[in-house]
């Protein structure tokens, strides 16, 4: 049959065509930009958490009254949901140890569901706000949906502590009751800053942003903080997949790293295709990178990569680490231990007698002390004064910690 | 269908405008088989005033109502109607026959607007409708069925019929949002025309029925009423009787009769000779795009050239 | 008001015009295009044989597409392929490239085989109006785009790389990869295949016989289900040539919603070359790959590349409303 | 495939007929139980039909408050923005189905109108706007108007190409405006606007009557307004501008022919549908008080036709009921969120292939006093005995729609 023979003749030209290249590709690769030379950086071994962290356990001697409830609004299904387990799961681990430890104070933790889309936002939280017995929320995981929905945690004087929304902006709000349990975009830039500039040796950084809240945040907050080192910027877009037209100008410009504000969807295909076109320099990414799925999409070409992260490494202190992996089954997140270090200051206050929402919300402001991740005491708008943010780079398909870098 | 015609006696006049009509024109040997003394004498005087045409028109009975001038068209490379002209009289039942292919319903779609004629032109009371929309076409006064039925048919027949009268409607969109009286007024006199015209058509009882619903016979009658909706100087009918066994052509052929008596101008393109012969006051003959002739039917019918363009074609074809 | 409207714009707001970038990127702007436009081709043959036959939009031809791409992702990263260039010999690569592709036309194949079967023919048998088919293709689209994302997740699959890609020659200071010259090569070989195919073969003739008149060609003894089963296939096919090629050009485009727009894109292409027309589909394909990216270049985003193909589809559409080559596959020379 | 689109000759009239015939058995055999309903409703007398409405719409006002607990998504979502929710999807779907039910044009960007109106209103709103701003509700009518203007717009050059085109063209232009909303620096992509304006009120608590945590005065505002908007519709409907959208829907070029304007006529469909569509997105816009480009994708384009289309196009009561469906199964079953696309993926195929008009079949009423003409069909031999004018003006309310 003639389709028969179409077909074979496809398959013979295609391959007689990928012969004739895949002998082109043998006779050389094109390494042009040429880079400083690689910086070896030391792994953190160990983490230690501050000595008398407050834990959830407390002291084993709290009541309360019966029904008590925590709540997590964020993302639980959804293209986001990943994030939002690894919260939850903190959030959970908190919760057990604290009703383990103490008979006579049993909280409950219910959880709504927002898919991390702002325009969803609002049902669930609500419906949390109206919800009586609840006195305290970890959430909202992301930057959009917390904008969205701030005014209401404010309406009722409901606290609520973010493990994970970076955007400076929502402290500008005059929202009483909202927190921020890490730092934000502008104490991650000048981290990255100090992480590609200092321990990178970077002379020249070449800074992409991609077009979400986040990006643009940290983007502006990096470029600023490594003033002159910035040899050249470009945009992506959120879902882009061919990043040619980014890579040639990289490439012509010939920077030592490339900065990435964005997150690993676009950044992973980014650095593969970026290092597969020969580029050998560092790729620095932000906390919105940094997750175990940038390594699988990017293989091997995500070696290069190293990424600043306002969170701790939760699976370095090892009581965490065993604790966490014995109820889940798996090593904790990114942003796991930041939602069981909120979960902590709103169950020391249950604890402490804050049974009341105006008492809790009074509890937390006034709130002086570590946690398991670092020290927590907020500033009238509601930022950490004293914010960490840690550096991580990728070896051998692992993310791991390189130690403070702001 | 003939428990759909209404059973009246009343032997009276013919509605007002029709009175002015020539008498009936003359009818050849194949005379249908109803031979009244009006076409219209079972006609309730009331509804023939009802449906009667409710304009003026510009010409008078007997003159041109329509003149097709030199009209050509051509697809590609074919030429599939060349150089033809011919008049509808005001008043007339005009036929226009021809062999398969032979450029009738082409010939149609150039005067109804759905081609564009590459040259010549049809005026419409002296007016060209060169140019003009199909639907403006339709307002100015060209009406017509479809050969193969196209009918609206998730709509009721009166709400069919409605459509056909919006043609002559003015309601703005604003006025039908807000019920404006304009829009109130036309839609009461609306069902009250179009029932009549289901009535005159002989389809009323089913005006509440979907049109997809119906027999196939009452289809063809709900298209020509449909037609007669838009108030049409001309009603052009394609093949209406396509598909009819004899006894409904019969009836058929009354129908078109009324239409006439009740002042209507009718262009009549059919198969089925002896319909035609049956029915026409003209006849206009086209054979590969091209006008054979032009005459009352008896001559055509005696025609040498027509008798060979139609050789080895059976009369009727359908039956 | 108007001085409202105006202020952001003076302050570079809203559109803004880099005309030196476009000049001094015109040529490696128009072989990219071109690359991409290749891949729109193959996609927009599916929908340009579907639509000849049946007349009908088959929006499922782009799930049609990427599970394809799947296809190949699955069995190269099975073969040991990865984000990094693999370190196999030559002979070895071009093997699994060929197994990869034989892959991806297979399921490309079938899937469009069940679509026709579960989701159109009930349609067919039932003289459904347009808009029913029209709604069931976006239903279809739908069930297996979120197939794919509950069995393979949100996430993109993981990069794969084929070869590495190397400069073959110079035009106008533009280096042109292998890889391009291989991808249009491929495009237009499957594109001569195709053409012939439907205007040579037995099955060919009843596809053209099928669309032009399908009550005659019934009456002529041609099986009309058979017909357009074969249709489907065939264009199934030709997407998992795309599959191939698209995964070698993005890498890591993979994703259980990638489909879409590319899909979307390449019907553009179909209706910008003569929708019905094999050669207009890889004409409307390349045409609408360099104007994409030459308005992406212009405006500074490449998201610019969606608007811009869109802009141009209109207006083709508005002057010449059966598109640059017009004809349809019925009417297709032979 | 003719390229000229002319009145076609059928196969033969004898076939045509057999057609008809087989598709009129086929169909009485068919949807005897939404008849029987009809039947039920037809028979009952104008103050009962009344009586059963005010029932209906008062129970529908008060479905925030009563919170029947096997309908609330409670556990999940607050149950009277959950109402909101399905208002305000019902409103869409009331709009999509002017273009889609009545006029037929598979408008696959129907999504666009609606960010139209968001942004119409929050750009008009927002403090994070450098344009004027103007109180909340003036920009209501706003955004319809400009939402209507990008309808005209869409409308003129691609309403003139073939059918299915459209589709194609439409789903473009809905990517078009979230592509622009995107890298347009002005529309602020992913940062949007915050605090988009309310209505004004503010009750005992000092908290504003309409915040967005607050949904039953939103869902009551946007009740309202479904209830004006199928008044009007209706209107439309029983009006030459209904019959002229449905006789478009059934044959274009017949009606055309019999002296529709037929350009026109899909012009202002598009054109209402999207003045609906812009004052659906202006209402959540206001509600949610943050308007970014996230929500604007192809998928609630889709989601939006899904609901036309498993309510019954064509009949606006389907539309409500259809809007309303969407909205809440997710909202109610939050544990299908990750299977909600793949099920009204299946959905709309299973509903094509099986029951393709939908659960409320449509079987609009497109005369303003059909009712008293068919009556009289019934009642009397002679339809034409009554003189006219005698017929009694009739107000039909718009959510009695069947026949």
């Amino acid at each position: 049959m003639l389709r028969k023979k179409i077909v074979t003749s496809i398959a013979v030209g295609a391959a007689a065509v990928l012969l004739m290249t895949a002998c082109a590709a043998q006779s050389g690769g094109t390494a042009t930009a040429g880079p400083a030379a690689k910086v070896d950086l030391p792994v953190l071994a160990s983490f230690d958490p501050p000595k008398g962290a407050v834990l959830p356990a407390g002291d084993g001697k709290a009541t309360c009254p019966a029904g008590l409830t925590l709540g997590y609004v964020g993302a639980q299904t959804g293209a986001n949901a990943q994030l939002g387990i690894n919260i939850i799961n903190g959030v959970q681990l908190a919760v057990d140890q604290h009703n383990k430890a103490n008979a006579g104070c049993q909280i409950s933790l219910k959880k709504f569901d927002t898919e991390g889309d702002p325009g969803k936002a609002t049902g669930p939280v609500t419906q949390a706000v109206n919800e009586a017995d609840i006195v305290g929320i970890v959430g909202l995981p992301f930057s959009g949906e917390s904008k969205a929905t701030g005014n209401i945690f404010e309406q009722k004087g409901l606290v609520h502590i973010t493990p994970s929304a970076t955007n400076p902006g929502l402290t500008t709000n005059g929202w009483k009751t909202f927190f921020r349990g890490l730092g934000n975009d502008a104490t991650q830039g000048p981290a990255a800053a100090n992480l590609l500039t200092g321990k990178l040796k970077a002379k020249k950084v070449y800074v992409v942003q991609d077009d979400s809240d986040y990006g643009i945040g940290l983007g502006t907050a990096t470029t600023k903080a490594l003033g002159s080192a910035v040899s050249g910027s470009d945009k992506v877009i959120t879902a882009q997949k061919d990043f040619s037209a980014t890579i040639s100008k990289i490439m012509s410009n010939k920077p030592d790293a490339v900065f990435y504000a964005g997150y690993y969807a676009e950044g992973a295909p980014f650095d593969q295709q970026l290092v597969n076109k020969g580029f050998k320099g560092a790729f620095v990414g932000p906390d919105g990178a940094k997750d175990d799925q940038f390594i699988k999409l990017a293989g091997d070409a995500s070696e290069n990569t190293y990424f600043s992260c306002p969170c701790i490494p939760g699976e370095l202190i090892p009581s965490f680490k065993n604790a966490y992996s014995a109820a889940f089954k798996a090593d904790p997140g990114t942003y796991s231990i930041e939602g069981y270090d909120a979960a902590t200051v709103l169950l020391s206050g249950i604890d402490a007698g804050k049974t009341t929402r105006a008492d809790l919300l009074a509890w937390v402001t006034s709130y002086d002390k570590d946690g398991l991740s670092k020290h927590y005491k907020w500033s009238a708008t509601g930022e950490l004064q004293a914010p960490t943010v840690f550096g991580y780079k990728v070896s051998k398909g692992k993310i791991l910690p390189i130690g403070v870098i702001g | 269908m003939s428990e759909t015609t209404p059973a009246s006696s009343d032997n009276a006049q013919i509605g007002r405008r029709s009175a002015g009509l020539p008498p009936a024109a003359p009818m050849n040997s194949a005379a249908p088989v109803n031979s009244a003394v009006s076409v219209l004498a079972d006609v309730d005087p009331h509804l023939a005033e009802a449906v009667a045409p409710d304009r003026e028109i510009a010409v008078e009975v007997g003159e041109n109502l329509v003149e097709v001038k030199n009209l050509t068209v051509k697809f590609g490379g074919l030429l599939a109607l060349d150089d033809v002209s011919f008049t509808i009289k005001r008043g007339e039942i005009l036929g226009l026959i021809g062999p398969n292919g032979a450029g009738k319903t082409t010939c149609f779609n150039a005067m109804t607007g759905v081609y564009k004629p590459t040259s010549g032109d049809v005026l419409l009371e002296g007016k060209s409708l060169k140019g003009q929309k199909q639907h403006n076409i339709t307002r100015l006064g060209l009406a017509r069925t479809f050969q193969n039925i196209r009918l609206f048919g998730e709509m009721t027949a009166l709400e069919n019929v409605v459509v056909g009268l919006d043609a002559r409607h003015k309601t703005s969109v604003i006025g039908a949002l807000l019920r404006l009286p304009r829009h109130q007024r036309e839609e009461k006199s609306a069902i009250e025309r179009g029932m009549a015209l289901l009535e005159f058509v002989g389809i009323a009882d089913k005006a509440g029925i979907l049109s997809r619903q119906l027999p196939y016979g009452d289809q063809r009658r709900l298209e020509i009423a449909r037609a007669l909706a838009t108030d049409p100087k001309v009603l052009c009918l394609d093949e209406p009787a396509a598909g009819f066994n004899p006894a409904e052509k019969e009836e058929l052929m009354v129908l078109i009769r009324k239409i006439r008596a009740d002042g209507y101008t009718v262009l009549l393109i059919e198969h089925d000779m002896k319909l035609v012969m049956g029915v026409t006051d003209r006849i206009v003959v086209l054979e590969f795009g091209r006008k054979l002739a032009d005459a009352a039917p008896v001559d055509v019918r005696n025609d040498p050239r027509v008798i060979a363009a139609y050789l080895g074609e059976p009369e009727d074809g359908t039956a | 008001m108007l001085e409202l409207l105006l202020r952001p714009a003076m302050e570079n707001d809203w559109i803004s015009f880099d005309v030196p970038s476009l000049i001094q990127n015109f040529w490696s702007a128009t072989f990219d295009g071109l690359t991409f436009g290749a891949i729109y081709g193959l996609v927009a043959l599916g929908y340009t044989l579907v639509y000849g036959v049946l007349n009908l939009i088959n929006f499922a031809h782009s799930e049609v597409f990427i599970t394809g791409c799947y296809a190949v992702v699955l069995v190269l990263s099975s073969l040991g392929f990865g984000p990094s260039a693999p370190t196999m010999s030559v002979g070895l690569i071009i093997l699994s490239l060929i197994l990869a592709l034989v892959a991806a036309m297979i399921v490309s194949a079938i899937v469009a085989y069940l679509l026709e079967r579960v989701a159109y023919r009930p349609l067919r048998r039932r003289n459904a109006p347009r808009l029913v088919f029209l709604i069931t293709a976006i239903g279809a689209s739908f069930t297996i785009q979120y197939t794919i994302y509950l069995v393979r997740g949100a996430n993109p699959e993981p990069a794969i790389t084929m070869f590495r890609t190397s400069p073959i020659f110079d035009v106008f200071g533009t280096l042109i990869t292998d890889q391009q010259i291989l991808i249009v090569v491929a495009a237009v070989i499957t594109m001569i295949a195709t053409d012939q195919f439907i205007r040579r073969s037995r099955t060919g003739r009843g596809i053209r016989a099928v669309a032009q008149d399908p009550d005659t060609a019934t009456l002529m003894g041609v099986n009309r289900d058979r017909i357009i089963v074969i249709t489907f296939v065939v264009g199934g096919i030709v997407a998992g040539v795309g599959a191939l090629f698209y995964v070698m050009l993005v890498p890591s485009g993979v994703q259980y919603s990638g489909g879409f727009v590319l899909g979307v894109k390449a019907f553009a292409a179909a209706v910008l070359g003569g929708i019905g027309n094999v050669r207009g589909a890889l004409l409307g394909g390349l045409l609408l790959g360099v104007i994409g990216n030459y308005g992406q270049i212009l405006l500074g985003n490449s998201q610019w590349t969606d608007v811009v193909a869109f802009v141009i589809l209109v207006l083709v559409l508005l002057v010449k409303p059966t598109g640059i080559l017009g004809t349809s596959l019925g009417r297709s020379k032979a | 495939m003719s390229m000229v689109d002319g009145p076609k000759v059928s196969a033969g009239a004898e076939s045509a007929r057999l057609g008809a015939d087989a598709s009129s058995v086929r169909t009485t055999a068919k949807g005897t139980r939404t008849q029987r309903l009809r039947d039920r409703w037809n028979d009952l007398t104008r103050p009962q039909q009344w009586l059963w409405l005010i029932v209906v719409v008062v129970l529908a006002y008060l479905l925030p408050v009563l919170n029947i607990p096997i309908l609330t998504t409670a556990p999940g979502n607050d149950w009277p923005l959950a109402c909101f929710s399905m208002a305000s999807f019902a409103l869409i779907a009331v709009g999509l189905n002017i273009v889609v039910g009545y006029a037929g044009l598979l408008d696959l960007g129907y999504v666009a109108f609606f960010a139209v109106g968001s942004y119409t209103s929050a750009m008009l709103t927002s403090p994070d706007s450098p344009f004027l701003h103007i109180p909340y509700l003036w920009t209501i009518p706003v955004a319809m108007a400009v939402a209507m203007f990008f309808g005209v717009v869409l409308g003129i050059p691609t309403l003139r190409l073939r059918g299915d085109y459209l589709a194609i063209v439409t789903l473009g232009f809905g990517e078009i405006v979230r592509i622009l909303a995107t890298i347009i620096p002005a529309m602020k992509g992913q940062v949007g606007f915050q605090n988009v304006g309310r209505p004004p009120g503010v009750a005992a608590d000092g908290i504003p009557i309409f915040a967005n945590s607050n949904g039953t005065p939103w869902y009551w505002l946007t009740l309202t307004v479904i209830l004006i908007v199928l008044l009007l519709v209706g209107n439309l409907e029983r009006s030459r501008v209904g019959r002229a959208w449905v006789a478009i829907r059934e044959d274009e070029d017949a009606a055309e022919i019999m002296g529709v304007p037929t350009f026109k006529y899909k012009v202002w469909a598009f054109a209402i549908g999207a003045a609906v569509g812009g004052l659906s997105g202006s209402l959540f816009a206001g509600q949610v008080g943050f308007v970014n480009n996230q929500k604007f994708d192809v998928q609630s384009s889709i989601l939006f036709l899904a609901a036309v289309v498993l309510g019954g196009a064509g009949n606006k009561v389907g539309a409500v009921l259809g809007g309303a469906l969407v909205a809440y199964i997710p909202l109610r079953f939050t544990a299908i969120a990750d299977y909600k696309y793949l099920i009204f993926g299946i959905a709309l195929v299973v509903i094509m292939i099986f029951r393709s008009k939908g659960l409320l079949p449509a079987r609009q009423r497109l005369l303003a006093y059909g009712h008293q003409a068919y009556r009289r069909i019934v009642g009397k031999s002679d339809p034409l005995s009554q003189p006219p004018g005698a017929l009694p003006p009739s107000v039909d309310p718009g959510a009695a729609v069947t026949r």
